[in-house]
């Protein structure tokens, strides 16, 4: 039976121009590995948005990063004073990992 | 050319009100944005190469450096007036005035693409350096804007070489500029053989991308919360007001109708590509919900249906 | 014209026996979604705008009248009989059943588009106005099959506005109805700039097309768990018995033979865009797999394969 | 150090044309924000499917929501019927986030 | 109100020509239903990568099951010396569900 | 035919040098992946079917056949002393030695298509059996690569069958050889309605794709960390010897010039799609990263900037 130690996932949803900006702090809060997903709409207190390609300002990504709880807390401490004007969304959660040394 | 409303019933314009009319209805018909993408690069490509062949046959004319000049300080100074009304009049705090003024004083490629093709089919199609005057006008427009928006407050820490860099090297712009060289040194001989794609094929996916368009910025304007009675209506009166300034600038300094008309068009345009990008980056505090709906859900078709054939008309009249 | 069958050896039914025999041999060649969706919007707006065109040429007519009427009706009425046929030879429930049925009530576009082109290079092109027909019939199998399914049972709380809005709103639909309109207002003159994009690029694109149902109808196929042997042989009698009355009808009412083989090809075919939509909303409890499996992996392989050439023969034997 | 509380992340997987359906049921439960992501294909008791973009009823979406236990709760309640007639899907799980009161 | 019971969620991030074989993987270990979502981009102890579609091996999946603890465990202890070599990624966490029978 | 260089100012190559630039600017220009998949897949169906249009139309031929050995020998025996410099000087250990080695033996269907239109517009059109042995040459190398990686050490249990498969079902072999296929039964006529869209429009469409390549290529070798100055210098020499081999041997069995170049261009290129799928799963502790950079970063950049017009000049002095 393989042994499994838990971790943080973050999760991060963000507006595409700003993806460049959000890996730049999480590589500062010593973050290397992430993985980003394609979103296709949602809504919020902004109304809703679905990802049109056209427009050069609207498509989100989800930023999925799993971390140990400094780097996680670092990363969301860097980021909560971005969240409200940046309109990111951030939710993070405990996951079981197999190997704990990559993390 | 009272022939310019004619071009209403063309089959462009009228895939544009299908998607609009569609999307008003609730359909849900929908193109893939992957294809939109696709056919939004394929559009600024072949009118780059379209562009630079017209000048490698033409040669650099004294016209085009004026039109040049005039277009970069349109671009400059639009945002201006544009940011008082809409801190007057639109009631906007300074950071969304100075944001949505941007998209103003810059273009859209599409808008003019349209108008060229409704040009060019009434028999006056305006001189292949415009190409090179639509990339200029992209990026000034947001300079001001930015710079607009700090005067009033300190707008938070921006990397300004991240700013720069995304603007200028927008994939949009690179992508017309880069069309626009390949096609001055390919002229008409390199050009031939990929003209059945670049040339030929352009109304017709002209016609998709329309359809989208129509699509998209009805249903945008259906969720445009943030869309007030007043700045829907500044929406309308700054293509009116750019458009007919910029066709008078055109006749004074002596380009013929076809250009002038496209002159006037780019001038009433708003960007809805490279300029909300950057402000994405640049302003993360204004709303795209706002100019989004400005730009694409008002300023876009108004352009289309009314501002084409109203800026040919002029410039008519005027030259 | 017994040339039917020799459009078997057509590229654009090749590219479809290719497809199929990647997916049978479990091979990873796969078309993008986007791609695919791409192209089937495209094939929809290129077949409305040449239909309209058409039309706008040729005038209404008294045979457009017939045809149309003969479509309806026949929308309407082959769900009863394909209901029975279901409930008792092919042994399913009634929601089933009904959802089922009304798929061989509607139409398959592709399956009209390809056999159009096959009819079309065998020197019989069908009447434009055929392609008014096929969106006509399109709709009215749901209204029937959604009534047979609620007899049996309450088929649980729709919101009826909301599905009466899908169905007639369907993208598709839309798609069709629109494009065959703005050909009818641009007529041979306005299609002629578009023509390059939307008839000269047509059967290519319909080559690749095919490549990817073929694909997607095999894996189906592969996958289908739901299909029994009597299911599977009820989707090829229903093609080959409304294809029959389909011709035996336009027959009487005095088509030509071209547009005769089309009519008998649209009875033939199934929907899997616009019927499987409305059935997902509106009996949530029918199984997609099986109806999907019916309609797409098995009818329309066989129109595509057997029908089309059948219905051509037979309609050149009865005019 | 910011601090975070706790919510529920709801994941309902749904097919394309039921979405709104799900939308509205969220909204009756006073869920304003969702994010929907795209899927590729799956297997379940009805067999494979993949999304070919052709046929018209086999788009599957995921819809997301980060809301409070009541309003889950309410959510879960309105969708537990159509789970299975439907063909849903629905998981869910404790996340940490920042914002308290968007949620 | 419903009743909702625990289960394990794994998502295991693999390049797409070893799609089958996680499947096969997780079908030896009994499990049925499962559901794949796209990615786009990451970057790990291997560098950047970003889907382009043009080279053969460079896409990467994520595949989403939703299963009891038994079958959770099983699927991990398979996968776990694969974990380095196939550059995979396993991340495993509680959720609830309400069909409990189903997972 | 020292034109060759000149092929480096036509449209195709430019669009690929844009391509690259603005990756290496940092530009955010992309092309949506589906559309690249998508041009890519149009590529392949139509090489494929042109080729098989040109055999039905030259009929076989001893040519053929000869080339058809050789570019089976070549395929085979590359990887050997390819795998040897790569242990040796570029110091990799025996799994990614043998998995680039296997990518060299191999090629790429993208530089021989950008080779034949240089050719082509250079007046030196190759034969079209070239299409033929294309699709030879694709997968030999595989198995020879895979020999030598299990040399070395037990490389783990892989599930034979399924490799076999892969490879040999890979898309992009089955599609390039049943668009063959599809092309020799088809024939000039059957070819006729939908050379539009696979023969006007081909340039055309390759032009886009190398501007993806362009990105996707430069992109990747700015992200690649583990390409040594050896690696990088290998990716250079090996398509310099390969490609000099190749045209040696196509001028020892009699092609003519445009053949014989063709020919070097299929030795000297790498593959990227259907070597790397079956190195994925075949030898996953290969790094993808590594023979990626490469084949894609830096040999196909060679080959389509210096190497084809390279062999196109040491095929009109050989022969
Ligand atoms: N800590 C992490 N969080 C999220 N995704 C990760 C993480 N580490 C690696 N990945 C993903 O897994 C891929 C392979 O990781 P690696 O084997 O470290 O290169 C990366 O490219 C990322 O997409
Ligand atoms: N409660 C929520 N759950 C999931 N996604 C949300 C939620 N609230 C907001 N979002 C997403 O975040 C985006 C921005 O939210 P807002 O800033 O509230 O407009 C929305 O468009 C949604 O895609
Ligand atoms: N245990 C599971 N874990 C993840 N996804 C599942 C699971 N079971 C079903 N699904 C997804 O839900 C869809 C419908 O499931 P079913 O109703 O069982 O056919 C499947 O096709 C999968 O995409
Ligand atoms: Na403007
Ligand atoms: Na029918
Ligand atoms: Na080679």
């Amino acid at each position: 039976m393989v042994e499994t130690v838990q971790r943080r996932k973050i999760e991060i949803l963000v507006d595409a121009p700003l993806v460049r900006r959000v890996v730049a702090l999480a590589e500062a809060a010593g973050i290397t590995g992430y993985t980003l997903l394609p979103t296709l709409g949602g809504a919020g207190h902004g109304g809703r948005w679905s990802d049109d390609q056209v427009a050069g300002a609207d498509a989100k990504l989800m930023f999925v990063t799993i971390t140990n709880d400094a780097k996680a807390r670092a990363l969301t401490d860097a980021l909560a004073p971005l969240l409200q004007s940046h309109g990111f969304l951030l939710v993070s959660g405990v996951v079981d990992v197999v190997r704990a040394e990559k993390f | 050319m009272t022939g310019g409303f004619e071009a209403l019933l063309s089959p462009m314009i009228l895939f544009f009100v299908l998607g609009a009319a569609a999307a008003f209805a609730r359909s849900d018909l929908s193109i893939p944005e992957a294809m939109a993408k696709g056919m939004s690069l394929y559009l600024m490509a072949a009118i780059g190469l379209k562009g630079g062949v017209q000048v490698a046959e033409s040669g650099f004319t004294p016209d085009m450096a004026a039109a040049a000049l005039a277009g970069l300080a349109l671009s400059f100074l639009i945002p201006l007036p544009a940011f008082f009304a809409l801190r007057r009049f639109g009631r906007l705090d300074t950071v969304n005035a100075a944001a949505v003024a941007a998209h103003y004083g810059s273009v859209s490629v599409v808008t003019f693409v349209t108008g060229a093709e409704v040009l060019t089919s009434g028999g006056l199609p305006p001189a292949g350096y415009m190409v090179a005057v639509l990339a200029l006008m992209e990026t000034p427009a947001i300079v001001v804007g930015l710079w607009l928006a700090r005067r009033g407050a300190a707008a938070g820490t921006q990397a300004k070489g991240d700013l720069l860099h995304e603007t200028l090297l927008n994939g949009s712009v690179v992508l017309l500029v880069g069309s626009f060289a390949i096609g001055l040194v390919a002229g008409k001989d390199g050009f031939a053989p990929i003209a059945p794609v670049f040339d030929v094929a352009f109304r017709g996916v002209l016609c998709l991308f329309l359809l989208d368009m129509g699509l998209v910025a009805a249903r945008r304007l259906r969720e445009a919360r943030a869309l007030t009675a007043r700045l829907a209506g500044l929406a309308v009166l700054f293509p009116l007001v750019n458009g007919t300034i910029g066709v008078a600038i055109a006749a004074l300094i002596g380009l013929d109708v076809g250009t002038a008309a496209a002159f006037g068009i780019l001038a009433a345009s708003a960007s809805y590509i490279a300029v909300p990008a950057a402000m994405r980056l640049a302003l993360p505090q204004a709303d795209p919900g706002l100019y989004l709906a400005m730009s694409l859900a008002v300023t876009f078709p108004f352009n289309i249906t009314v501002g084409i054939p109203l800026f040919a008309f002029l410039a008519s009249r005027m030259i």
